[in-house]
């Protein structure tokens, strides 16, 4: 199987699934002629035309705004936000619009469409192309949220999002661009939205996260291991629908809970998974629940030493399984 | 007014008939809301009072079997030419299951019919600019001729999104008419304090596109410009804006009181331009309508209006189970 | 003392803190001559004039800019969202500029504003005059993020909230406007933000809550205090900055903890809430954290058996709380 | 070019050899920030090359004691007329703990400075224009005679709150001016896909208020539009719009690779036209530089240049704990 770094599985199944289906196009800012600032449309200009990779003006609002009305007629517009913390000013659409057409014409009308967005840290990014956005979302029903971590899972998650006959929302972390690498079937395959993955068999302690902190959490197990530590991960890799079946099964498995992931701590979707589990697999439980998030404090500075005290990595994963694991 | 002016932009005897009809039914049903809402069988009201002249004369100017629509909440008129019934208004007035809209999950006035290619709205005003400019798109990508009309008030066009989508359609050249209603009150707001420059049609020309001003209690000249500007879309040349003025009769909706800060005679003043007292005019005028036959349509308008509102009231509420459903699809 | 509407305690503190500081003005669409459409700021116009009273273009986005703008300068903006369910548009300014500005200036800039935001449902107003939106806001650290539930705690916290020099978002809940009367002191009071407080004693049972249901909660203990269930109510008043002590305080009353907001579940405060408890009052619990919130659809309908079925009273809360006494 | 251009215009000979001194000094920051991207020892850079003279121009038109700005992040050449130094720009650069736009938080080009009333910006395109319009509310509102200043690119320049902010303005009749530094792309997309209409003056109109186009690369027709604009302001008689158009002469950002999406004739063709060289050509021609007062001048800033790089490189990183610090009055 060939193996790709995790953007070029983003372009394969932007790729394929423009071949596939005429309908599909994609649009956003510097998607056409640049590929993207990241490149994750590269090439796509050349093989399907302005038409159908368009460069939009400068302006999120109409970005989405538009793949909806398109949507909306029977299109399947794939948006690119350049960052996902530039998918501010299209809260407006994405909530008020996208999230409840079906519900608001009872079910008249649908808007299949999907809005892809570099998110995340650990790139020099400063403030503003560094944040986790997923948190101001994850509780908008109406919305489907994806947040795969690995090149496979992009791929199939991807072009799942593409079929899906409501609007989803693919965040894709871009520290994992160009480090994360994995195989990639060429076969046409699609993975279920909602579906979690157990990542890693363990027996002492259950760590549930997604994206980047999710291969911190499956170093950290290697280390552990070591040590005589047995984690068990389960990658959400879809936060809504969440798979809560998966949340309470991998819970059950040791007992002790650790959630990870980099947006802040506070009103992180961690939280959430939290109160899942203390609702529903309390009697489970043989210590408190842990969270390992980014701090609570409004976005990663910029300069070096701030940025990496901000950011997590193995070390303090790491050290925060083994400190649950000897509660 | 010369009496032949509908032929010369032709229009039918019939037709203008039938427009003045779809106008005073709307004017009707409208009326009957307010009743209905005071007498507290029904919550709320949203008005087309005032711009039916507006809304008939533009949807009469699209073609529709083919034209789309993303209008606002007081697009009643337009509603009724392009399908919808006074049954359909009721239902959703009263908020009952069969109500086409949105099976009464939505107030009266967002609008949305999948049959008539009227795509569902929202209260958040101006976001349904950028769903015509989408669906305009779709159409040119898809190589249809049909236009994409949607409409708005004109404190709303002070929205970012009103920008941001004028401009996607003018680098984009696509077959979309920006119709705004510009009744002269954002709820108590007059247009003094909303619009700088106290234009909408003077924006076009920063989009590079045709931006034309009519009054707004006439159909034949707001038909007149939307015609334009649909034949103007057709051909590939692209968006337009238009700005038809008129007044809102009525208080913004059933919640408002409009005379903490309006004048009574100034009401009054604008209700002696009511357009449907004009278009009456006219149409006597070019010997279409007399008093027999205006009696004649206006029992006929009675009656519909009767009979829907009975229906209606009469109907079912949606089952409380219809909460969790249409989410996602099922 | 005099008996208040909610809403007259808005009116009040409004005009008190006008009074006092020449620097306090309102701002918001329909806010001057009419009041506000739900007359709010009704007579403000009258006495300090349309310069301090300013109806602005039906444009949210710039209700929030512009008073960032003028808070920075040295203003105390109170900018009105005419409903929370409009603040949408205004998401980039708020969440990417009022709560970065101090963080991202290093302490150099502030801006000291108040947006205040009718919330809630049970007023036939739809899916776009009904939603609870301090789920969007909860997890942006640099704001601060006030529901109040009487008029006493309306005046005292919109009075601090006007005087604190950080971004503050007031959210009332408009059905409280005016069912809910109290008794509101005539003198110059305030109340700390990030106070919760104790609105019952009780020792079987802790609901947290606030806004209208903790008036439901507040019912359902009445109402089960009949039947020998004792329920220990707290109302946290401030989400942001969230009382944890409180919390945790009003846990160990009663190891038994329901959380209770008129918000979709998924996403929802409370998720926070149980997941700080989860994890640093663990072993207080004698039963899982149960969570009562509004479901997880777009939004509220408007056709009154949906709305009913959507809503929170006092018979669904009095049920779900003696379902958690009888564990 | 007349030279005597700069006198007509109330400029001492001393001033415009000032400014001809800042537009050189940003644009050798610049360079070496540039360089010191290639080498690894800085993340980032966002370049003012090709529009120094846009905005040394419009800084020398106001009145750095008083003045408000509210700027965007190509504006090297306007912070350093309001006080900034290279050594403030070096530190920003390298991300250290004196940075005094950020104390290193913020990427370079991210200013805001107290000290000289210039207000911090963010990544997202134009919201900076609506915090100027609210600062100049507030001076309105304390009847305080400066003006506000706000720069943005022309691609933002279709972002929703330009729309909303030139109205608010022009609706309250403000003492602001907007703007536009038209480098003709927006990162790769060129004016012809970003902007209806081509003109961003020619939306003014529809606010109700001057729209301005002028030659970006001569600093003196700059400097005429924005003094007009703010004495016009100072009058009370409101906003105005400003296009200034150049070119970006170099790719967007160091993380850009402009050879994906424009041709190296384009490039070398605007260079060409660059300001400092017709701004140098004017100055000699008014006898005010010659070989060697230029040399020393060169001279000077590359010592300026090499000082503030030295220190910088030198200086202290905010210490670790500083990223839980000032999230709240503390
Ligand atoms: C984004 C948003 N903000 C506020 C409102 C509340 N609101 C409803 S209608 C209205 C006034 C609209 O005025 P205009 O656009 O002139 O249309 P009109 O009602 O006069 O037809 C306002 C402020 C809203 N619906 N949406
Ligand atoms: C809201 C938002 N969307 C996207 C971006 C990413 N971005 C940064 S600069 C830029 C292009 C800006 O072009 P223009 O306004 O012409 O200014 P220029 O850089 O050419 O000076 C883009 C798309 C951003 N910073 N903010
Ligand atoms: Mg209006
Ligand atoms: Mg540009």
């Amino acid at each position: 199987m060939p193996i790709l770094s995790y953007i070029d599985a983003v372009t394969l199944a932007l790729r394929e699934e423009m071949q596939k289906n005429p309908r599909v196009f994609v649009l956003g800012e510097d998607v056409g002629v640049r590929g993207g600032v990241f490149r994750a449309t590269h090439g796509l200009i050349d093989e399907f035309g302005p038409e159908r990779v368009l460069d939009t003006p400068l302006t999120e609002s109409a970005i989405a705004g538009v793949s909806i009305g398109a949507s909306v007629y029977g299109m399947r517009p794939v948006a690119e936000m350049q960052f996902a913390d530039f998918i501010m000013p299209a809260v407006n659409q994405i909530i008020s619009e996208a999230a409840k057409m079906r519900y608001r014409s009872n079910n008249s009308w649908h808007c299949p469409l999907v809005i892809r967005a570099p998110y995340g840290g650990g790139v020099h990014g400063g403030l503003y192309h560094s944040q986790s956005v997923e948190k101001l979302f994850t509780g908008i029903p109406g919305l489907k949220i994806v947040t795969p971590s690995t090149p496979y899972d992009v791929k199939g998650l991807l072009k799942s999002a593409i079929q899906d006959e409501d609007p989803v929302l693919f965040f894709e972390h871009k520290r994992c661009y160009r480090l994360i690498k994995g195989e990639v079937p060429e076969e046409d395959y699609t993975l279920p939205i909602g579906q979690a993955e157990v990542k890693r068999e363990g027996t002492d302690v259950t760590v549930i996260s997604y994206g980047l902190t999710l291969h911190f959490a499956l170093q950290a197990a290697e280390e552990l291991q070591k040590e005589g530590i047995s984690v068990h991960v389960l990658d959400l890799r879809t936060l809504i629908p969440l798979d809560k079946e998966a949340v309470l099964q991998a819970v059950a498995k040791t007992g002790k809970v650790m959630i990870i992931h980099e947006d802040n701590l506070t009103g992180g979707f961690g939280g959430e998974v939290s109160a899942l589990i203390a609702e529903e697999a309390f009697f489970e439980l043989d210590a408190p629940i842990r969270r390992l998030a980014g701090p609570d404090v409004p976005a990663m500075p910029y300069s070096p030493p701030l940025e990496k005290e901000f950011m997590l990595n193995q070390e303090k994963v790491t050290h925060a399984i083994r400190e649950l694991a000897e509660f | 007014m010369g009496n032949e002016r509908h032929r010369e932009l032709g229009l039918t005897d019939d037709q203008v008939l039938q427009m003045y009809r779809t106008m005073l039914l709307a004017r009707k049903i409208d009326e009957r809301m307010w009743l209905l809402n005071r007498a507290g069988k029904i919550p709320f009201v949203i008005s087309c009072q005032g711009q039916e002249a507006i809304q008939v004369g533009a949807a009469f100017a699209l073609d529709r079997e083919k034209d789309w629509l993303c209008p606002y909440y007081r697009d009643l008129g337009m509603m009724l030419v392009f399908g919808q019934t006074a049954r359909d208004q009721m239902l959703s007035a009263f908020a009952k299951a069969e109500d086409p809209n949105s099976g009464g999950r939505q107030m009266p006035g967002h609008y949305g019919d999948a049959r008539f290619r009227i795509v569902s709205g929202s209260s958040p005003v101006t976001t349904q600019l950028l769903h015509a400019v989408g669906v305009a798109l779709a159409g040119k990508m898809e190589k249809k001729d049909f236009v994409t009309l949607t409409t708005f008030g004109e404190g709303s066009s002070n929205q970012g999104d009103f920008h941001e989508g004028l401009n996607f359609a003018g680098v984009h050249n696509l077959p979309v008419i920006f119709m705004c209603e510009n009744n002269q009150y954002a709820i108590s707001v007059p247009v003094e304090k909303q619009l700088a420059g106290g234009s909408v049609a003077a924006r076009a020309q920063g989009y590079g596109m045709p931006g034309v001003q009519v009054d707004g209690n006439d159909p034949l000249q707001v038909f007149e410009a939307v015609k334009t500007a649909a034949d103007r879309a057709r051909r590939g040349e692209g968006p337009t804006l238009i700005e038809a003025t008129s007044y809102r009769l009525a208080p913004h909706s059933s919640d408002d009181d409009d005379r903490t800060y309006r004048k009574a005679e100034e009401v009054e003043d604008a209700k002696k331009k009511d357009s449907l007292n004009q278009f009456k005019n006219y149409l006597y005028g070019a010997g279409l309508l007399d008093e027999e036959r205006e009696n004649a349509v206006n029992r006929e308008i009675a009656r519909e209006v009767d009979e829907a509102t009975e229906y209606a009231e009469q109907a079912a509420y949606p089952d409380p189970e219809q909460t969790y459903t249409h989410v996602y699809r099922e």
